[in-house]
């Protein structure tokens, strides 16, 4: 059991966002989230995460979770290689940067402010393969690749599921249906 | 500016973020927002003009005279860091706020703690050059004698400790509340009152030239209170951070 | 959504505490004003009967801020914040009242109404320390974040207390040290003026207790009003 | 992770033992004695300090008309002459504790503000004293 939330509820104050809800994530597993906006599908992932705490209710983790918000987010002020390399450092691991950053097509020495919606979202996933978490949480991963980004990510994470598990947020049937075993449906409140 | 070399990333024995992995990656955490900081320029300038517009005007408005500007100028000097460091400690969250960074410094694995050194640590590598510089201003404009440059140094060194570690706490815990700006200093001085009060006791003998017995129980009450704030902000720190 | 079905109106305890207090204040009084004058200060002493309970209050309730902001901050249990929140303010109240009526007594004993002197200076530090703490959570909306913050504050302030309180021994400075020393157990005092004292700390401390308690239950209505 | 906590608190509970205990204090004086004074006078001299000690018996004299108050300020092994301009506050008298603030000048110390510092001894009129005594006693104390 990598994952299990048992009856969380949240509120941001006096609004319910999510209630009640139960879920279990397994090693191997890969779990598509959707439902219409403000279904509280980012608020979900952030309790999975640790990074909120459920007003009520118990989350309990295995190993190492990582959220990936929409957009990512990185420092505009480094690049790419300086970024990567700090965010290893702090994760206290070691990986191929440069191999990943060269399948991805994205350059090393390019300060990220000058980078395309797209091409930070490249980088996202790097990031994500390089410091490998147990627990991958992606928020509308799909947003802003093209086509040759999107293929990339299907790749991505059907490695992932090999030995972790995955949560993403989609509006994107298509991708739910083709990398997901199950869907989580997230009602209007 | 070379970072220490972070290629070489070492996985960290036993446990993530244990021992040497930890002081480690407070070194890095401080030596990246000193970088993110040089290279964006803004925060390091406002709190550098900050600095020099304070002590000019404090310095027209008490002078012309020698005698009272070189009273007056521990207390200017040491409200001028107060501030100063404020304005800090305010940047080294936005740095992560801005960009929304905060989340994956969260999401490192093992304790928390070592983010609060980190940001410490950048703090003091920015705020001791920047009192030092404050100090030789101050010695321009207020007369201030810095024939016992080391004495001071020290003085200067465990005053911003004791202000820096509180306000990195602070900064820290309101880093995503509106309002930050005007709440953190608010909340702080009267927390740190203690600190700058012996602190231009300390500068204050040190200027009138007392011997250092007497100026050297100012230090160990600044002492006293660094590493109990220290000790305390580092250990509520990740408590209040999670959730 | 309540959890345990919590309590709408004060209970008993709370009434015993706030009516033997109030009952008792008139005797406490008369106890204060009966007692015999200083020999140096004459009837100027007894604004002593107020002033000391005053400021032990003041310690107390600080000290129990201290403690329930620990207690929330590792239970995250709102009840704990509330208890920290109602103590806090009454503690304010009662140091108010020491800082007022230390000041009426220096004016004519010291000649002065205020002076930097150590346990002065420690005092107003930690009065500016709570009404930060009351600025704060006036400041922060989500309720979560606001207890949490205000916790930090109720700890680290705390380190205040102690200082304050032991300022008078440890700088030789104007105001007099501890008439009940609790560092060593000496009483300085003659023993009607001392029944008389112990008598109006037992009623501070019983009108504490029932403020705190009552404040506690405003605050329950309060946040029951903001999630509602 | 309670292993770090109980560390935290016996490091902040050492730095008030040592401010406690650590000798700390004596010198952070909020005023000095007249033998500290005599000691080391060209150091204080024309320098704002609080000057305290006990007013020798016999030595008070105001002068009602300049509002000027002259007396010898005592610890026991050395004295100073104070002048200090302006009424005496209501507890001042003939052995009395006092903190005078102000500066060294020449030969006497120059106050400007007198605080009267009182014990923490708290004690009844003695028993077999008259009412009139008690009353003339409090008059005087106002």
């Amino acid at each position: 059991m990598l994952l299990r939330l048992q009856g969380i509820s949240k509120r941001f104050g006096r609004e319910w966002v999510i209630r009640n809800l139960s879920f279990a994530l397994e090693r191997g597993e890969t779990v598509a989230l959707v439902g219409p906006n403000g279904s509280g599908k980012t608020t979900l992932l952030r309790l999975m995460a640790g990074l909120l705490k459920p007003t009520r209710g118990r989350v309990e983790r295995e190993g190492r979770a990582l959220f990936l918000p929409n957009p990512p987010a990185f420092h505009r002020h480094l690049t790419a290689r300086e970024h990567l390399l700090y965010d290893l450092a702090f994760h206290g691991r070691e990986g191929d940067w440069q191999g990943a950053l060269r399948r991805f097509g994205l350059p090393e020495e390019v300060p990220l402010a000058a980078f395309s919606s797209g091409m930070k979202k490249r980088l996202a996933l790097v990031r994500l393969t390089l410091l490998a978490p147990d627990v991958w949480l992606l928020d509308e991963p799909e947003t802003a690749l093209d086509g040759e980004g999107r293929a990339l990510l299907i790749g991505i994470l059907r490695e992932a599921r090999r030995s972790a598990g995955v949560v993403l947020a989609t509006h994107d049937r298509a991708l739910a249906s083709e990398v997901a075993d199950r869907t989580l449906v997230l009602g209007g409140v | 500016m070379r970072a220490p070399r972070v290629g070489k990333a070492v996985q960290a024995p036993g446990r993530d973020g244990e021992g040497m992995g930890a002081v480690r990656r407070i070194w890095l955490l401080a030596w990246r927002d000193l970088r993110l900081e040089v290279r964006d320029r803004a925060g390091l300038l406002s709190v550098l003009a900050f600095f020099s517009v304070m002590l000019f005007i404090m310095a027209l408005a008490l002078g012309p005279e020698e005698e009272p500007l070189r009273r007056a100028a521990p207390g200017v000097l040491w409200v001028a860091l107060a501030f100063g460091s404020t304005l800090l400690s305010t940047r080294a969250f936005a740095l992560e706020v801005e960009d929304g960074t905060l989340d994956d410094l969260l999401l490192t694995p093992g304790g928390k703690e070592w983010i609060y050194f980190g940001k410490l640590l950048f703090q003091m590598f920015l705020l001791l050059p920047l009192s030092l510089l404050a100090l030789l201003m101050a010695a321009g404009l207020f007369y201030l004698p810095l024939d016992r440059l080391l004495p001071l140094f020290l003085t200067l060194l465990l005053g911003v400790l004791g202000y820096t570690s509180v306000a990195t706490f602070y900064a820290g815990l309101l880093a995503r509340l509106r309002g930050r700006e005007v709440l953190l200093p608010l909340l702080l001085f009267s927390l740190v009152v203690p600190v700058v009060l012996a602190a231009v006791r300390a500068t204050l003998g040190l200027v009138e030239g007392l011997p250092l017995e007497e100026v050297q129980n100012w230090w160990q009450l600044l002492l006293v209170f660094d590493v109990v704030y220290l000790t305390a902000s580092a250990l509520l720190f990740p408590v209040v951070l999670e959730g | 959504m309540l959890k345990t079905a919590q309590p709408e109106r004060p209970d008993t305890l709370t009434w015993v505490f706030l009516g033997l207090g109030l009952l008792l204040l008139p005797v406490g009084l008369y106890l204060a004003l009966a007692a015999p004058p200083d020999v140096n200060q004459g009837y100027l002493a007894r604004i002593m009967y107020l002033h000391v309970p005053g400021a032990w209050l003041g310690y107390l309730a600080f000290f129990v801020t201290f403690l329930y902001s620990l207690l929330y901050l590792f239970r995250q249990n709102p009840r704990y914040d509330r208890v920290a929140l109602a103590s806090a303010e009454i503690g304010l109240v009662f140091m108010g009242l020491a800082l007022v009526t230390g000041m009426l007594w220096a004016r004519p004993t010291w000649g002065v109404y205020w002076t930097w002197e150590p346990r002065l200076t420690t005092t107003a530090i930690l009065f500016a320390v709570y009404v930060g703490y009351f600025l704060l959570r006036g400041a922060i909306e989500d309720p979560e974040l606001r207890a949490k913050a205000a916790a930090a504050v109720g700890i680290l302030g705390f380190i205040n207390v102690p200082i304050s309180y032991m300022s008078v021994k440890w700088w030789r400075s104007l105001h007099q040290t501890q008439s009940i020393d609790l560092t060593t157990g000496k009483i300085h005092m003659d023993p009607a003026m001392l029944q008389a004292l112990l008598f109006n700390l037992l009623v501070f401390t019983l009108l504490y207790l029932g403020f705190v308690r009552f404040r506690a239950l405003l605050a329950v209505l309060e946040a029951r009003r903001e999630e509602a | 992770m309670r292993g770090k906590y109980l560390l935290g608190l016996v490091v902040i509970l050492a730095a008030l033992a040592y401010l406690i205990f650590g000798g700390l204090g004596q010198n952070l004086v909020y005023f000095l004695t007249p033998s500290e004074y005599l000691q080391d006078q060209a150091r204080y001299q024309n320098r704002p300090v609080r000057l305290g000690g006990l007013v020798k018996e016999g030595t008070v004299r105001y002068d009602k008309d300049r509002l000027e108050l002259r007396f010898t300020l005592t610890d026991g092994v050395a004295e100073v002459p104070v002048v200090h301009k302006g009424t005496p506050p209501g507890m001042f008298k003939e052995g009395q504790g006092v903190v005078v603030e102000g500066r060294f000048q020449g030969d006497h110390f120059q106050g400007t503000n007198l605080l009267v510092k009182h014990s923490e001894t708290y004690q009844a009129p003695k028993e077999g004293w008259t009412p009139e005594e008690v009353r003339k006693l409090i008059e005087e104390a106002k």
